[in-house]
């Protein structure tokens, strides 16, 4: 189509969604479709470096802790504005740590997921909230540092100052727009004009249009963007729900990228002509085990039988994207807290038939719950890997029931509050570059997913998240893994790099492990 | 008629009224829960009670529903998780494009459907009826969704002929009016736009006509049979009338009533048959947010979509029984 | 008849009759209780001098079917009646044969169906044999319909076509537990099967390898295997063709005779009524508007109806067709469910008077010697006081 | 010259998969301007086969129509389908047996006549609504102004034969063929309609084929009789002599099986013996042979030709002699 | 005093006056077209099929062979090699032997989907139509509201309600027959209860339940079984749509067409194959049901009995 083409297809790029966004302000999102187009437009005080997890200056220019981890200054840079002009200073950010914390309504809590998760808490004073908050104040101690004071260190500090959710907003635009006045109607959430209208950050890119028939959202360039502008004109989101539609869409060139296409795709979209990127890998695909229902799952023995019984190498192969490993450990490679020092299991049929034996459980008959209606990036097709491990466990004699649920209609219940089953398939991606994110997470405390109760496990990790110094930490946190795998609570299977695609002629877009992409250093044209 | 179709539209409200009920009961034995939907990957035990609280989950079922049915009756379904916008919003977004294409496709399917099943009956028993019955059967056999990966694939994949999916060109920048793409081209002068559109809705409304098309072809020829043999028949010809009068006057317009029944049946069989095709060409209409909604458990939009569309089937029915009427005086008296 | 008296027939009714079930039920030998009965009824009946002399088998005392027209969006309400049937008294005799005629649509089959309660009645009450039938429930009503039966119009849809003839006459033996053994069974089956005309092999048939005529006579045999006391003849011959309408009038007649069955036949055919009745009921719009014998009511009709109807039937010689002075009733049969004030007939009577007519809903009386009539005016005109008239048709509009 | 003359007609029925079924074998019979000709028989004798194929209205495929029909000196049989539907509602009107079957249900009586003059008299809406109207008022039809717009389901099914046979009527046929016209109807109905055929058909000249299986409506209404039995006539003859002498042993053992009106009660019936079913074959002899009670040898064995008898014609070997014939109708 | 989908009702009840022809006859005419003989003979073919598939099946259908393993990546399914007629499927299994087990499976779906429909379609039906009444209009009113839902949103309401399994599948394809049948056997028992016959029955004295169920049943039988026969078509595809949609039977080891088109469609770009020859069975098989239906339903048709 003619006007499509003068419309200037070189500084427009259009980028196939999976999903519509849930609304724009950061703090009440936690999903990776609706993060996509706040990162254009967003910034953070801290931000990771361009195809790494790893900690670069953001908004803040330097960021340091007292030596109890309580306090930390942030020196901001100068000369930035927010897409409405006000300035972006010491105070703005006090009024975003603020705003977060008192967040007036139990509805808008409910929705400030990641804030809820490293914050623990809000403001007393301020509906029925609960938990101990990690925040205690914010104070500008002159226009561009900012000091932050909290009632606890927090291993999760710095990196955490990098989450999307704690983005920087215009504290005009949110005054003006009544941005946390979220309120419940019926069984949802009704979001307030700033998050559904009127997103204001400091980012590369302004928005400016959220067309919801025909389901695009159109982003223009920040022309006052304080670094570097945005070589694109004009960035759109088109929401594509389908798979197979946002890869035909892609080859037939209707869009010019799409996030996570089918492993199965790769071939056909390189043939085209389009760039497969595949991110580094920061995620992990376990098969969990929950010792209270079956009582052979109690003896590490079996547990370790199970690990060996298992094929990793195989099923990354034969099921997993490409650039996907077998994995030992829960801790990413790139993340401090891993080691080479762990137990290792690997695939050994008649070990694992051994164990088996001597733990007495060769007639064992497990419950399998495997998700279904979800696609994640380290299991891109749970059913087909959870076939493949089945088949693995058949072979030295374990008898495994599938029991398949549905991923939002019972799986997690099942699996996190009732603990119904005996092994089921699970993984984490990380948030940001801290092992905790992922050890902690899962054995740092009794939980009705593992269904064990073993101190050492979780002192050990309780050490290493109060740890302040890197290296101590890092230290705490390779002797908890090394601990997990001796213990086996569950089984470390793969990790699969997510993968990113876009057209052949488009050219800047790094890769981020923590699908942190972003746009402004992208151009489109011919290379 | 007036009397006729207010009293067809109250014959409609206990239907609705129970069927509300059992949607919501239905929704609330879904296991998991609007919590566990809200609150994605982070849902923890803990978290998913206290979303309970807030959104009111935990009050007693009765009180839940008549909370329900107050806010349903004001033309409140509530929002949805996904977006979390208003389901009325979303559906007045999305109920244009699927009405676009059901009614493209019904279009099509009477269009094409009416003369091929008369021209079948006129040659009975010949071989171009036999292949006109054995080309429907093939087509209530093949599932509508794999019919949509076909065309896609005959006509974007190998011939790059029609796109594949979407409404329109993304950087077609076209004024939205209706919501209707055709239409808004049209009456915003962007005949760029009407242009593409049409390209965009071939391939989703042929899909879509299949099983229609096929039905009304057996239908009508069925019906056109049975006309043709019936006595008025014979005395039209008695009266030496022409053959056109008797075929268009005499033959056809009995032939169609039961045709124009089956057209209001059909509607339930495309709102079934949306869902496929849209999903197949990502056409973004309410069955994509169905779909949506239920793989993801969004419940308020569930609801929503679930009333509507049996509300749309109502009318739709509704206005097969005036058409019904209007053809078939018979009928008006009762 | 008062209440108290219907009272008092009522109860020692419901004594008796269950008395005769049992006798009736045992008893395989023959059909001929009628006499012992019969003497019974005759003490009951205390109604109307000359026909209570008789022996009477049934009494139908303002027998009333109305059937609801129902509306509604939810609930649905009965916004009127259709009179199929309104008020209707007659006796029928032990052994005769009563005819029923009448247009169509004016409640001849009701009627019937209303005697036998195969519909509820909605008023009045049918004595059948000293039992008020009307008041009979569950088990003892279907036990006593072993002593009444019904023929039907069409001889085809009235038989299962999954049943073999067989089948289809032991059911009704079995019904009532008179298939005492396989032999005898058999036998009976042979012998009603010879009794209508039919030969043994028919009874591996099934209905359809049997041509119209040989249908109805297996219809006949069907109501014939319970020994039945009356016999209801719903058109038994409307649907046959000409030549065959007379094998099984005949039948009908010769199985009468020997049997001593008591019909009520129902047609719309005068002739055929006339040719098989013993007296000759005649209705219109859900009553009965003369009452006479089968002769009497031939020659000399008294209501203005039965006049029209009887010089409106064609008859197969020219000579009686050239001459015959015909009443040409104008307009059509209203609506039962609205149907006319005062006599029913008034709006297409050529002797409608302008008192009474419209107004006053004709009695059906004595006239003399069984002859009954409802027009006020009976006797004017059958002395010629009265002239015939041109009437004004009345627009009717059928209810779709 | 005869108005209408059929010679010979024969119609054979072929179907796939089943045997050819001669409905119709050799017909032949002729109508005068004015006269009235009786068609009787009962079911499936061919009477509606025979009106159907004098009209063209027989389906194309799977029926083959032989022998000629000439009407006012032209050959129907082999008109084209345009020329025959010129014909067709102009000179030669059809009523058909059930009223309400044979009204197209949606659409106003009143199109339904008016479509007719519009084809053949050339007149316009508005002229064809009037003539319409007046022709409604000429059956006897009340309140024609209004009925003209209601639709059959509106009718009684008097008035709806009313209707259709004003649609026959209504551009001056020169011949009208009623099929059974009063069957569905009661008899005092049925004597409305008798009455208002033949005073129509006196008013207007018209000839009249009166078909029927109903010896009585003949009997009072045709100058001429034809019997038909097994797809053949079997006796012709003059309504008098047909009823008072009738010497085909079919029309005798009918006349003597109707119950009669007029007759002494207490005579059993005498019907005839076994049912149309029990039909042979015409090639193989009499038709009637099985059920006849004068059958012989003959009539098994040769077809009966139709033969010119005391004038009448006759198809019997065995005709029943004079004196025997049925004589009640001296009442 | 109808609600709503009144003309869906009454097509069905249109339906149900087939029900007093007699079968017999039927069936003759039935069998006289060639329409129904190519149905017969699909309908056969796959019976059969489904009867020996597990033993003709060259390979476990079950099993991961090491071999097809050994090339599989999710962008590279390995097509046939020897001993492998058509490859591997996804999961390194032999895709050949469970193209013909699928028929078994496929045919067990539909069957029992059909069954479970009929059965309880046949006892809300039979009470609606043999007692009539409050219990009719009770249960009638129930039927308008699930055929006011369309009958797809009928299934997936009720596939999502259940845990995924086959038998979710197949009560949620039952589910949308049920409405069907329910109509259609109270119709030709209505019919039936009003006709001479059963009135005939009635004035014998033969008890209610005998007429019930000598006469009421077996003269409405006809229609049910020609809607059964259809239904076994549209279930077979419906199946394929709920797995479509992923709503089916989840178990990744089954082999049941509408499964493998479903589970297949992601892997267009990779092996068609594996969508096409599944996709290619069903309408092969849902065509033979239909041909077969259509030419029962035709021949039952009181119009067509000249
Ligand atoms: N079950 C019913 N419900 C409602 N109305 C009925 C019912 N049965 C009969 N009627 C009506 O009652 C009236 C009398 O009907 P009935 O069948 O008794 O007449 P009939 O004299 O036997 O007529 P025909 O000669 O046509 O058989 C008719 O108007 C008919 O429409
Ligand atoms: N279109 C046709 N195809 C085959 N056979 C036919 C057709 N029309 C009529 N017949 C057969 O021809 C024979 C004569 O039929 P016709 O309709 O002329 O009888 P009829 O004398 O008019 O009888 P009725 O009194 O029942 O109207 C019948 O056996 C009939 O089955
Ligand atoms: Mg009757
Ligand atoms: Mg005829």
């Amino acid at each position: 189509s003619e006007r499509g083409e003068d419309a200037g297809a070189a500084n427009t790029l259009v980028f196939g969604a999976a999903g519509a966004p849930k609304n724009f302000d950061p703090v009440f999102n936690d999903d990776g479709e609706s993060f996509r187009p706040i990162r254009q437009m967003y910034e953070t005080l801290v931000a990771y470096k361009p195809g790494t997890a790893e900690l670069q200056p953001g908004l803040a220019t330097e960021w340091t802790p007292s030596d109890d981890g309580k306090t930390w200054t942030f020196e901001l840079r100068e000369g930035v504005k927010f897409h409405d002009g006000t300035d972006f200073n010491a105070e703005a950010v006090c009024f975003n740590f603020d705003r977060w914390y008192n967040m007036p309504s139990a509805a808008a809590q409910s929705q400030m997921i990641y804030y809820g998760d490293v914050f623990e808490g809000f403001a007393k004073n301020k509906g029925d909230a609960s938990g101990d908050p990690v925040y205690k104040s914010c104070e500008a101690k002159d226009e561009h540092t900012a000091v932050l004071n909290l009632n606890e260190a927090k291993g999760a500090f710095p990196d955490a100052f990098g989450l999307t959710s704690l983005s920087m907003s215009s504290p005009k635009a949110l005054k003006e727009h009544n941005a946390d006045e979220v309120t419940q109607s019926g069984e949802s959430f009704s979001y307030p004009a700033y998050a559904n209208e009127h997103p204001t950050g400091t980012g590369p890119f302004k928005f400016e249009s959220y067309d919801k028939s025909a389901n695009t959202i159109t982003l223009t360039r920040n022309e006052d963007y304080w670094g570097d502008k945005a070589k694109l004109e004009k960035l759109v989101f088109r929401v594509i729900p389908d798979e197979n539609a946002r890869k035909q869409d892609m080859i037939s060139g209707q869009i010019d990228g799409y996030d996570l296409p089918n492993p199965a795709d790769y071939q056909a979209l390189r043939d085209s002509g389009a760039q497969v990127m595949v991110r580094p890998t920061f995620n992990i695909l376990y098969l969990g085990i929950n010792q209270k229902n079956t009582p052979e799952l109690k003896d590490e023995r079996v547990r370790k039988a199970i690990e060996y019984a298992i094929n990793k190498e195989q099923l990354a192969k034969n099921q997993l994207p490409e650039g996907a490993s077998a994995r030992y450990q829960f801790v990413p490679e790139e993340t401090d807290g891993y080691t080479d020092e762990v137990e290792k299991h690997e695939y050994d049929v008649d070990k694992a038939k051994q164990l088996l034996k001597e733990a007495g459980a060769e007639d064992l008959t497990l419950e399998f719950y495997v998700p279904t209606e979800v696609s994640r990036p380290y299991m891109p097709d749970p059913v087909d890997i959870a076939g493949a491990v089945s088949d693995n466990l058949d072979a030295v004699g374990i008898d495994v029931k599938m029991r398949q649920r549905p991923w939002n209609g019972g799986f997690k219940d099942d699996i996190q509050k009732h603990g119904k089953h005996d092994i089921h398939l699970l993984g984490w991606t990380g948030d940001y570059g801290d092992a905790g994110n992922f050890v902690g997470t899962f054995f740092g405390r009794e939980k009705a997913e593992f269904g064990f109760n073993e101190p050492k496990i979780f002192k050990a990790l309780a050490d290493a998240d109060a740890k302040v110094d890197d290296e101590e930490q890092k230290k705490a946190y390779e002797d908890a893994a090394v601990k997990i795998s001796e213990y086996v609570p569950a089984v470390p299977l793969t990790s699969s790099p997510p993968a990113i695609v876009v057209g052949g002629d488009v050219q800047g877009l790094v890769p981020s492990p923590l699908t942190d992409e972003r746009f402004v250093s992208v151009s489109k044209g011919q290379s | 008629m007036l009397r006729f179709t207010v009293r067809r539209l109250l014959q409609a409200v206990p239907t609705l009224f129970v069927l509300s009920i059992l949607v919501f009961a239905w929704l609330r034995m879904l296991p998991g829960g609007p919590a566990t939907a809200l609150l994605g990957d982070k849902a923890t035990p803990e978290r998913v009670a206290a979303m309970n609280a807030v959104l009111g989950l935990d009050d007693p079922i009765v009180v839940q529903y008549f909370r329900f049915l107050g806010r349903t009756l004001t033309g409140d379904f509530g929002n949805s998780l996904i977006t979390g916008d208003p389901v009325m919003e979303e559906v007045s977004w999305a109920f244009p494009a699927t009405l676009e294409l059901s009614v493209a496709a019904m279009f099509l399917a009477v269009l094409f459907g009416i003369p091929m099943g008369y021209i079948a009956a006129r040659f009975r028993g010949r071989f171009l009826d036999n292949a006109t019955v054995i080309t429907t059967l093939v087509g209530v056999a093949v599932p509508v969704f794999f019919l949509g990966f076909l065309l896609k694939y005959i006509f974007t994949q190998e011939m790059s002929l029609l796109p594949p999916s979407g409404r329109h060109d993304v950087l077609i920048d076209a004024t939205r009016v209706t919501g209707i793409a055709t239409l808004d081209g049209l009456l915003t002068g962007e005949f760029d736009a009407t242009w593409d559109a049409m390209l965009h809705l071939i391939l989703p409304s042929v899909a879509l006509a299949s099983i229609p098309f096929a039905v009304i072809v057996r239908i009508t020829r069925a019906s056109v049979l049975d006309v043709q043999g019936e006595d008025f028949v014979r005395t039209a010809d008695s009266k030496g009338l022409t053959t056109q009068i008797v075929r268009k006057r005499h033959v056809l317009r009995n032939a169609l009533l039961p045709v124009s029944t089956t057209i209001g049946l059909q509607t339930g069989l495309l709102m079934s048959g949306a869902v496929l095709t849209e999903k197949v060409f990502a056409w973004g209409g309410l069955g994509t947010l169905l779909e949506q909604a239920i793989q993801q458990r969004d419940y308020p939009r569930l609801q929503g979509l679930i009333l509507l569309f049996a509300v749309v089937f109502v009318l739709v029915n509704l206005l097969v029984d005036i058409s019904y009427a209007i053809i078939d005086p018979r009928v008006r008296v009762r | 008849m008062t209440d108290e008296t219907a009272t008092t027939t009522d109860v020692t009714g419901t004594g008796s009759a269950a008395t005769d079930m049992d006798v009736a039920g045992a008893d395989v030998t023959g059909t001929d209780v009628a006499g012992a009965a019969g003497t019974g009824g005759g003490r009951s009946a205390d109604g109307d001098g000359a026909a209570g002399a008789d022996d009477v088998l049934v009494t139908v005392e303002g027998l009333e079917v109305h059937f609801p027209i129902k509306r509604g969006i939810v609930l649905e309400r009965t916004v009127g009646y259709v009179y199929a049937v309104d008020g209707i008294d007659l006796t029928i005799r032990r052994g005769e044969t009563y005819g029923l005629v009448g247009e169509s649509g004016c409640g001849k089959t009701t009627m019937g169906r209303g005697l036998l309660r195969l519909v509820e009645p909605t008023g009045g009450r049918v004595v059948f044999d000293d039992t008020d039938v009307s008041t009979l429930k569950g088990e003892t009503l279907r036990k006593s319909r072993r002593r009444m039966q019904m023929i039907f119009q069409d001889p085809l849809s009235s038989l299962d076509p999954r049943q073999s003839v067989e089948s289809i006459l032991v059911e009704g033996m079995r019904a009532h537990g008179l298939d005492s053994g396989k032999e005898s069974t058999r036998a009976r089956l042979v012998e009603l099967l010879d009794s209508v005309g039919l030969p043994e092999s028919a009874l591996h048939k099934y209905p359809h390898e049997f041509s119209g005529g040989q249908r109805q006579r297996i219809g006949i045999a069907r109501a014939l295997a319970v020994e039945p006391d009356l016999i209801v003849a719903d058109e038994p011959v409307s649907a046959l063709d000409v030549s065959v309408q007379a094998q099984v009038l005949n039948l009908l007649e010769e199985l009468q005779q020997r049997l001593g069955l008591t019909y009520l036949v129902i047609a719309h055919d005068l002739a055929v009524v006339r040719h098989i009745s013993d007296r000759i009921g005649v209705m219109y719009l859900g009553s009965l508007v003369e009452e006479a014998s089968s002769d009497e009511m031939y020659a000399e009709p008294m209501h203005p109806y039965t006049k029209a109807l009887l010089s409106a039937v064609p008859v197969p010689d020219p000579t009686v067709e050239d001459e015959r002075e015909q009443i040409l009733l104008t307009g059509d049969l209203p609506s039962p469910a609205n149907p006319p004030t005062g006599c029913r007939f008034h709006t297409r009577c050529p002797w409608k008077q302008d008192t009474l007519c419209d107004t006053d809903r004709p009695e059906l009386r004595e006239v003399g010697d069984g002859h009954r009539v409802a027009c006020h005016y009976a006797e004017d005109i059958a002395a010629g006081r009265i002239t015939r008239h041109e009437v004004e048709p009345e627009l009717v509009h059928p209810d779709t | 010259m005869a108005l209408l003359d059929v010679r010979d007609l024969s119609v054979v029925f072929k179907r796939k998969g089943t045997r050819p079924f001669t409905a119709v074998d050799g017909v032949s019979f002729s109508v005068e301007p004015g006269q009235t000709v009786g068609l009787v028989g009962e079911s499936g004798s061919g009477k509606s086969v025979t009106s159907l194929a004098i009209m063209g209205l027989l389906p194309k495929r799977g029926a083959e129509i032989g022998g000629s029909v000439t009407f006012s000196d032209t050959e129907l049989l082999t008109l084209s389908d345009k020329q025959l539907r010129d014909r067709r509602g102009r000179d030669l009107g059809m009523v058909f047996q059930d009223p309400l079957s044979s009204l197209n249900p949606v659409i106003t009586i009143g199109l339904q006549i008016t479509e007719v003059l519009e084809r053949h008299r050339g007149m316009t809406r508005k002229e064809a609504r009037v003539e319409a109207a007046e022709l409604l008022d000429r059956v006897g039809l009340p309140d024609p102004q209004r009925r003209i717009d209601e639709y059959p389901h509106q009718l009684s099914g008097g008035m709806r034969q009313r209707v259709l046979i004003a649609i026959a009527l209504a551009c001056r046929p020169k011949l009208l063929i009623a099929d059974e016209p009063t069957t569905a109807l009661d008899v005092t109905i049925q004597a409305q309609i008798l009455s208002l055929l033949s005073e129509l058909v006196s008013e207007t000249d018209t000839a009249l084929i009166m078909i029927t299986h109903d010896l009585g409506v003949v009997a009072g209404l045709c100058d001429d009789v034809n019997v038909m039995y097994g797809g053949r006539i079997v006796e012709r003859a003059q309504r008098h002599d047909l009823f008072e002498r009738s010497r085909h042993p079919y029309t005798h053992g009918l006349l003597q099986s109707i119950p009669r009106l007029n007759a002494p009660r207490g005579e059993p019936l005498t019907p005839i013996r076994g049912s149309v079913s029990d039909n042979i074959e015409w090639e193989q002899g009499c038709a009637f042979a099985p059920r006849c009670p004068n059958a012989t040898d003959v009539c098994w064995s040769e077809p009966p030709e139709l033969k010119a008898d005391d004038g009448r014609m006759l198809r019997c070997h065995n005709p029943v002699a004079i004196g025997d014939a049925v004589t009640e109708g001296a009442l | 005093m109808s609600i709503l989908s009144t003309r869906k009702a009454e097509k069905i009840d249109s339906l149900a006056e087939g029900g007093t022809s007699l079968a017999m006859d039927a069936l003759r005419r039935t069998f006289r077209s060639p329409v129904a003989i190519l149905g017969l003979v699909i309908v056969g073919l796959f019976v059969i099929l489904a009867i020996i598939s597990p033993f003709i099946a060259p390979k476990d259908p079950y099993r991961p062979y090491p071999e097809l393993k050994a090339e599989l990546t999710p962008s590279n399914i390995p097509g046939p090699m020897p001993g492998f007629l058509l490859g591997s499927d996804q999961n390194g299994y032999d895709f050949f032997s469970r193209l013909l087990v699928g028929a078994q499976q496929t045919l067990f779906v539909g069957v029992f989907a059909t069954l479970i429909g009929v059965a309880v379609g046949m006892i809300i039906g039979g009470l609606a139509g043999a007692f009539g009444g409050w219990v009719d209009s009770v249960l009638m009113r129930l039927t308008d509201i699930m055929l006011s839902i369309p009958s797809l949103l009928l299934a997936i309401s009720i596939a999502a309600l259940l845990p995924g399994s086959q038998w979710t599948v197949i009560i949620a394809v039952a589910m949308i027959g049920v409405p069907v049948f329910a109509r259609l056997l109270r119709g030709a028992m209505i019919a039936q209860r009003s006709s001479d016959h059963v009135l005939a029955a009635t004035a014998l004295g033969v008890k209610r339940k005998t007429i019930v169920f000598r006469h009421m049943l077996p003269n409405s039988i006809g229609p049910v079984i020609v809607q059964a026969t259809l239904t076994l078509a549209t279930a077979i595809i419906d199946a394929a749509a709920l797995s479509f949609l992923g709503l089916g039977d989840s178990d990744w080891r089954r082999a049941e067409w509408g499964l493998m088109l479903g589970n297949a469609q992601e892997l267009l770009s990779v092996k068609p194959s594996l969508a096409f020859f599944p996709a290619i069975a069903i309408i092969i098989v849902a065509l033979g049901f239909t041909l077969l239906g259509e030419s029962m339903r035709e021949s039952l048709d009181p119009k067509n009995r000249r």
